[in-house]
């Protein structure tokens, strides 16, 4: 997807190494940098994020905390108050839930209500979405909630080299970021790329252009990036030329290149998979009849999860999911309308 | 092993009171909870099911004592690790009683071969069953997050003139969580019948007790409420069921909530994807000391000394000390496998649920 | 603003009392009927929506609880699963993200991971809103956080007689729904007004239209149909004639009476006080492109509150927060688009 | 009252250590917290005030008691009956000293009338101010959320090499949180300096401590952690030093958190708002009694007992045992109305915020 696809198959990362790369990057530049979550030191996290990173930098920076992420959310908040970068890993996004308050209302908070006083430079980060049979409670994609909650960045990278530079950009950022790493994708063999040998980051608020096309916009992140991307080869087979969005990172929204598009095709697919109701589709949805209306030929057209939970057995969860066949059906009805 | 209260005289252990048919059919429940993880991760290996199973693995002497005592209409709330419980719930009232109040072992093998015979037709995975008419509490994945829900069904359960109580059921590490502190702070305030036994299996995931518990005991959390912590060896099923029954007595009379820990040791991975990883995380001579006293060799040799079982009976089956992988069909009853097969075959026959459902039940309907 | 406005001033009744009623005919009507909140009992509840209940009905009937707003509804879901109907007051609305995951991943999902076999009758209520000088956590809105967690029901009335007939609506609904309750209008006396004396409902999921219109359609709910209704009075002065729309119930959604309104007007504005990005009103936005675009002669317009918290000062807080003189600037944007 | 525990050898009353000056300085410290709220109050009855003030009339002893011992460089964590302590931190170092790790009286008196001068420039109200600089945790509204955020700000400092405490305040209906257990439960595990002040005085809002509460004392939490829980009279300005000092001495010393309970007595409504009907759902002679040992009248005691004061200047100043409406500005030293008058001046001179700044400070921009 990058440059880098040429490489050495050996020299390629996957997802889940370029995270630990990021994060045993910016260990290494600031020493001001913790961690703090379940499992995240003896073990090395649950998938392994933060493997090895215990044994480099010690307990004191990398905590293996009791099952309270209420109190990692809140412990992360007061440390980063004292001058602390804080990377909080929830072990599975779902879990986020439980840290709800300290999350909304202290972290997202602090900076606005000390008018500028108090940086939280905090990264709750973990693994999140469905598509792996993971059911109700291991499969959740909830950024709408955080989304809808001032003063919170929000980001999701769908590639290897997006998340290195994103996790790092989030470290650096400044604000609060919750940070949705897409576990389908942490090991996948497809998406493996080389990563630059020196620092670099993807800055936050920056949307990518997957695939350029002419007739319709297919605009999304995460997982269904991939599922957009071959509705696109689908709709080329049907003379249909899709281009690919991949917002990257949802707070703050890259507006421009979603509209630059628009300008193009006047037709738009907004695809994510979490419920529909007040769902970020929906939101950029809004952002364009904001500010691109009279760029629409069509109705801009939402493919999302059902107003479901993510049911475990997979006839269900692929039911209640947009996939490839969903998204092409949406893409030739805007086009067609 | 120190009892950490006494909050009342105690009435003489309530297992002097079993007969030898309980004793024995404990010990074939013991044999029957081993066997079903034994069967299950093999299952598993051979490819044939999805989803993480947290092996009950040294553990079952919880799952039996606990819930052995229990009348039809008591309320339990299993986790993750206790897959078990649900069909051995009520299993004295006979283990294919369609009467019972429990799971039949075909609703839970549907239920982990995702199949729509599960309870809750494959909507969530594994242990997040449940059901209203057996008396089985759903749990969600959060941890600790059904003792709230333990208390308001026994809330009601009083109100109407009910005398049911609940066992929620906890990891150690899992007490960390705010709900567990919520929810038995209102249950103790208003002295309702919430039993939380806590299965102190030593880790939550890779994480040591330790690191999870400021105190030497699980147990000792119960002071900050004021209310009863026994201290059960998790490997003795009949510790187990002295200590529940305890807690049941002192909860049934209208006394309040409890916390029953039972001492334990996490045999294999926290799941079967992290059984290679938790020998590498965690030393393996402590591994070793805690599979050393296997529960069913500990319930065998108390059967030997009452005379229960007969010297050539006692060695009949021996799955005591082996692994998913070493022990095989004979080291279990013949029943036991028979029961297990029953399932098995039923939820290989049950179909998918068709994937229409997945948009279904989200709202009741109005009437 | 219903028939009875007429009625003699002495029998008029406020948003209030219009609650307390509820309650006690619903309490009066059905055995298994409780509730459980903090202050509820002794005290009569902080606004005193339940005044006098627990003398009348008792302390097994009415709960005071811990400060412990997760034990409370968790025990609501316990009391609920095993055949009672469970009012749950959450103090002040804002505080329901201390009981965060016991909604969204225990009761929401309940009836939908038993496939049907548990129901769900719980009504977790709380006054909500700001204008009022509350500050941060004692004015918030948010509704959108329900309506994006599959399962529950999210209503909020802005009349006496809308409180009272949805109140008794959702407590029998056998959904869990999350009822938010204006408090700036417990005790506005220009909105008292006389109630039924016998046993009425507002069935959930119709939106009632408070003032017919032909220019433009103000949808919304809560506190914002009087800013919209003083919207539509200077829309009058200058010619443009306002269609104001409330909601009253978000999830299920009347989009009937939505469509039917833009099929006249062809021009809409949608107002909340919640904060923009993944609010309700960019949901109505988007459900009209789903359904309606056609029916667009102007792109749909939101107005909402600035994706801030809520500020105590007064300055401020009107910054932030919609008002009829921005919901007047939007509805002419918009006729004269 | 009884001593919870006795987690180490008492190194004799840390109160003996404290010269004449210090004991008169924390007598006028008393009259100053009081005149806050008394001040307050009536600026609230004459219409210039927005907000609800939640009178820590009563509560003056644990206020002043509780951070008179404090280094600089220690943190605190105010709630919402703790208003005079924004102002009286680190105060021995000069009332007017700019220096001071504590706020202004204009500061505070500029986020009382919600104007510009206010540290979070009148964004937030009331108590929920704080300082970064001056090390003093900014509370949201949501009860006991600020003792993790307590433990992180320690943590963070520990790692730096410091050597602070931070004191959370909570009422004990605050304490049936799952927060405070979360935050308590981490800080026991690893040690933290994070020392919980309970103010008990005995309703929360409308809700008596037996029903937040199950154990009969509040310190009693403490037993769950294994950490000391300590027991202080709240009317007693010196028990309340004594019982906190002992508490910080050990939290500074690594051995880790702990609670203070000081028990005491809401003397009015749980705010302003509340004082008609709190006259209601209460016993007048739990009230008449919860008031008679006013912290002013018990200080001045010991002074006279200490023979820091003469039987004259004793009787100079008599506020105590009156409400709000009965005390007059002569009931106060001259100082302590000075004092607030200049904050207060400062306060009406401050201009509002400017309305723009509603949309400002979201996010931190990028560097
Ligand atoms: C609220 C929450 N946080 C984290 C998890 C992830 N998780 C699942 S099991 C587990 C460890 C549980 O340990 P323990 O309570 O000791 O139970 P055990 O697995 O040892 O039986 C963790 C952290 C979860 N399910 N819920
Ligand atoms: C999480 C949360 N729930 C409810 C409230 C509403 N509330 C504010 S103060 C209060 C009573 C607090 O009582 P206590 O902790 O004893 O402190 P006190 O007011 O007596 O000093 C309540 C219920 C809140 N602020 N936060
Ligand atoms: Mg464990
Ligand atoms: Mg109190």
């Amino acid at each position: 997807m990058s440059a880098a696809a040429k490489a050495p198959e050996s020299l390629k990362k996957n997802y889940l190494t370029a995270l630990r790369e990021a994060l045993d990057e910016e260990f290494g530049a600031n020493p001001d940098a913790l961690c703090m979550g379940e499992d995240i030191g003896i073990l090395g996290g649950a998938f392994g994020v933060t493997e090895g990173l215990q044994s480099k930098y010690g307990k004191d920076r990398v905590i293996d905390m009791p099952i309270s992420e209420a109190a990692i959310i809140g412990a992360a908040v007061g440390a980063a108050m004292n001058g602390k970068t804080v990377v909080a890993e929830m072990q599975f996004i779902d879990f986020i839930s439980c840290g709800f308050d300290q999350i909304v209302n202290m972290m997202a908070t602090y900076y606005y209500r000390t008018a500028g006083e108090v940086n939280m430079p905090v990264v709750v980060r973990g693994p999140a979405g469905a598509y792996g049979g993971g059911a109700l409670y291991h499969s959740q994609m909830n950024e709408a909630w955080f989304c809808h909650s001032p003063g919170l960045r929000v980001v999701c990278p769908s590639t290897p080299y997006d998340a290195k530079g994103l996790l790092k950009a989030s470290m650096r950022d400044g604000n609060p970021v919750i940070f949705y790493e897409i576990k389908e994708l942490y090991r996948q063999r497809e998406i493996e790329e080389e990563l630059p040998a020196s620092d670099y980051i993807v800055p936050l608020g920056q949307a990518a252009v997957r695939r350029e096309g002419s007739d319709v916009t297919l605009v999304t992140y995460g997982n269904n990036v991939y599922h957009c991307l071959k509705a696109a080869d689908a709709l080329a087979e049907r003379g249909v030329s899709g281009e690919v969005i991949d917002l990257r990172t949802l707070v703050p929204l890259d507006e421009t290149t979603i509209f630059k598009s628009l300008a193009k095709t006047n037709h738009v697919v907004v695809v994510n998979e979490a419920p529909r109701t007040c769902g970020f589709a929906g939101e950029v949805v809004a952002r364009i009849c904001d500010s691109a209306f009279d760029l629409l030929d069509a109705p801009p057209v939402r493919v999302t999860r059902l107003d479901t939970p993510v049911p475990w057995a997979k006839p269900l969860e692929s039911f209640v999911l947009p996939s490839t066949e969903k998204i092409v059906d949406a893409a030739l009805r805007v086009v067609r309308f | 092993m120190k009892s950490a209260m006494k909050p009342h005289p105690t009435p003489g252990r309530a297992s002097e009171q079993l007969t030898k048919e309980d004793c024995l059919e404990m010990f074939r429940q013991l044999y029957l909870a081993r066997y079903f993880d034994v069967r299950l991760i093999k299952e598993k290996k051979r490819g044939r099911l999805r989803g993480t199973l947290y092996s009950s693995h040294n553990q079952e002497a919880i799952i039996v004592g606990s819930i052995f005592g229990l009348r039809p209409t008591d309320w339990i709330s299993p986790v993750h690790r206790d897959m078990p419980m649900f069909f051995m719930k009520d299993m004295r009232a006979g283990w294919r009683n369609p009467d019972r109040m429990g799971m039949s072992i075909e609703e839970v093998c549907a239920q982990v071969w995702c199949k729509s015979g599960s309870p809750g037709r494959a909507r969530d995975n594994w242990s997040h069953i449940g059901s209203l008419e057996k008396r089985i509490i759903h749990s969600t994945s959060m941890l600790a997050g059904t003792i709230p829900v333990a208390a308001g069904v026994v809330l009601a359960d009083r109100l109407n003139g009910g005398d049911a109580v609940v066992l929620t059921f906890n990891g150690e590490g899992s007490t960390a969580q705010g709900i567990f502190h919520e929810a038995i702070n209102y249950a103790a305030i208003h002295k309702l019948p919430v039993i939380t036994v806590v299965e102190n299996n030593q880790w939550a995931y890779g994480t040591p007790v330790q690191l999870e518990v400021p105190t030497e005991d699980v147990a000792d959390r119960a002071k900050g409420y004021g209310i009863p912590g026994y201290i059960a060896d998790g490997q003795d099923v009949f510790d187990v069921y002295d200590k529940v029954m305890e807690a049941v007595e002192y909860a049934r009379s209208g006394k309040g909530p409890s916390i029953v820990e039972c001492k334990t040791f996490r045999a294999y991975g926290h799941g079967d994807h992290d059984d290679d990883r938790a020998a590498k995380y965690r030393d393996p001579h402590e591994v070793e000391e805690g599979r050393l006293r296997d529960p069913l060799a500990i319930c065998r040799r108390r059967l030997i000394e009452k005379s229960y079982l007969t010297a050539d009976d006692a060695i009949r089956f021996m799955a005591e000390g082996k692994s998913s992988s070493e022990a095989t069909t004979e080291d279990f009853p013949p029943e036991v496998v028979a029961y297990l097969d029953e399932g098995i075959r039923f939820a290989l026959a049950s179909p998918e649920p068709p994937a229409e459902e997945g948009g279904m039940w989200v709202f009741k309907e109005s009437e």
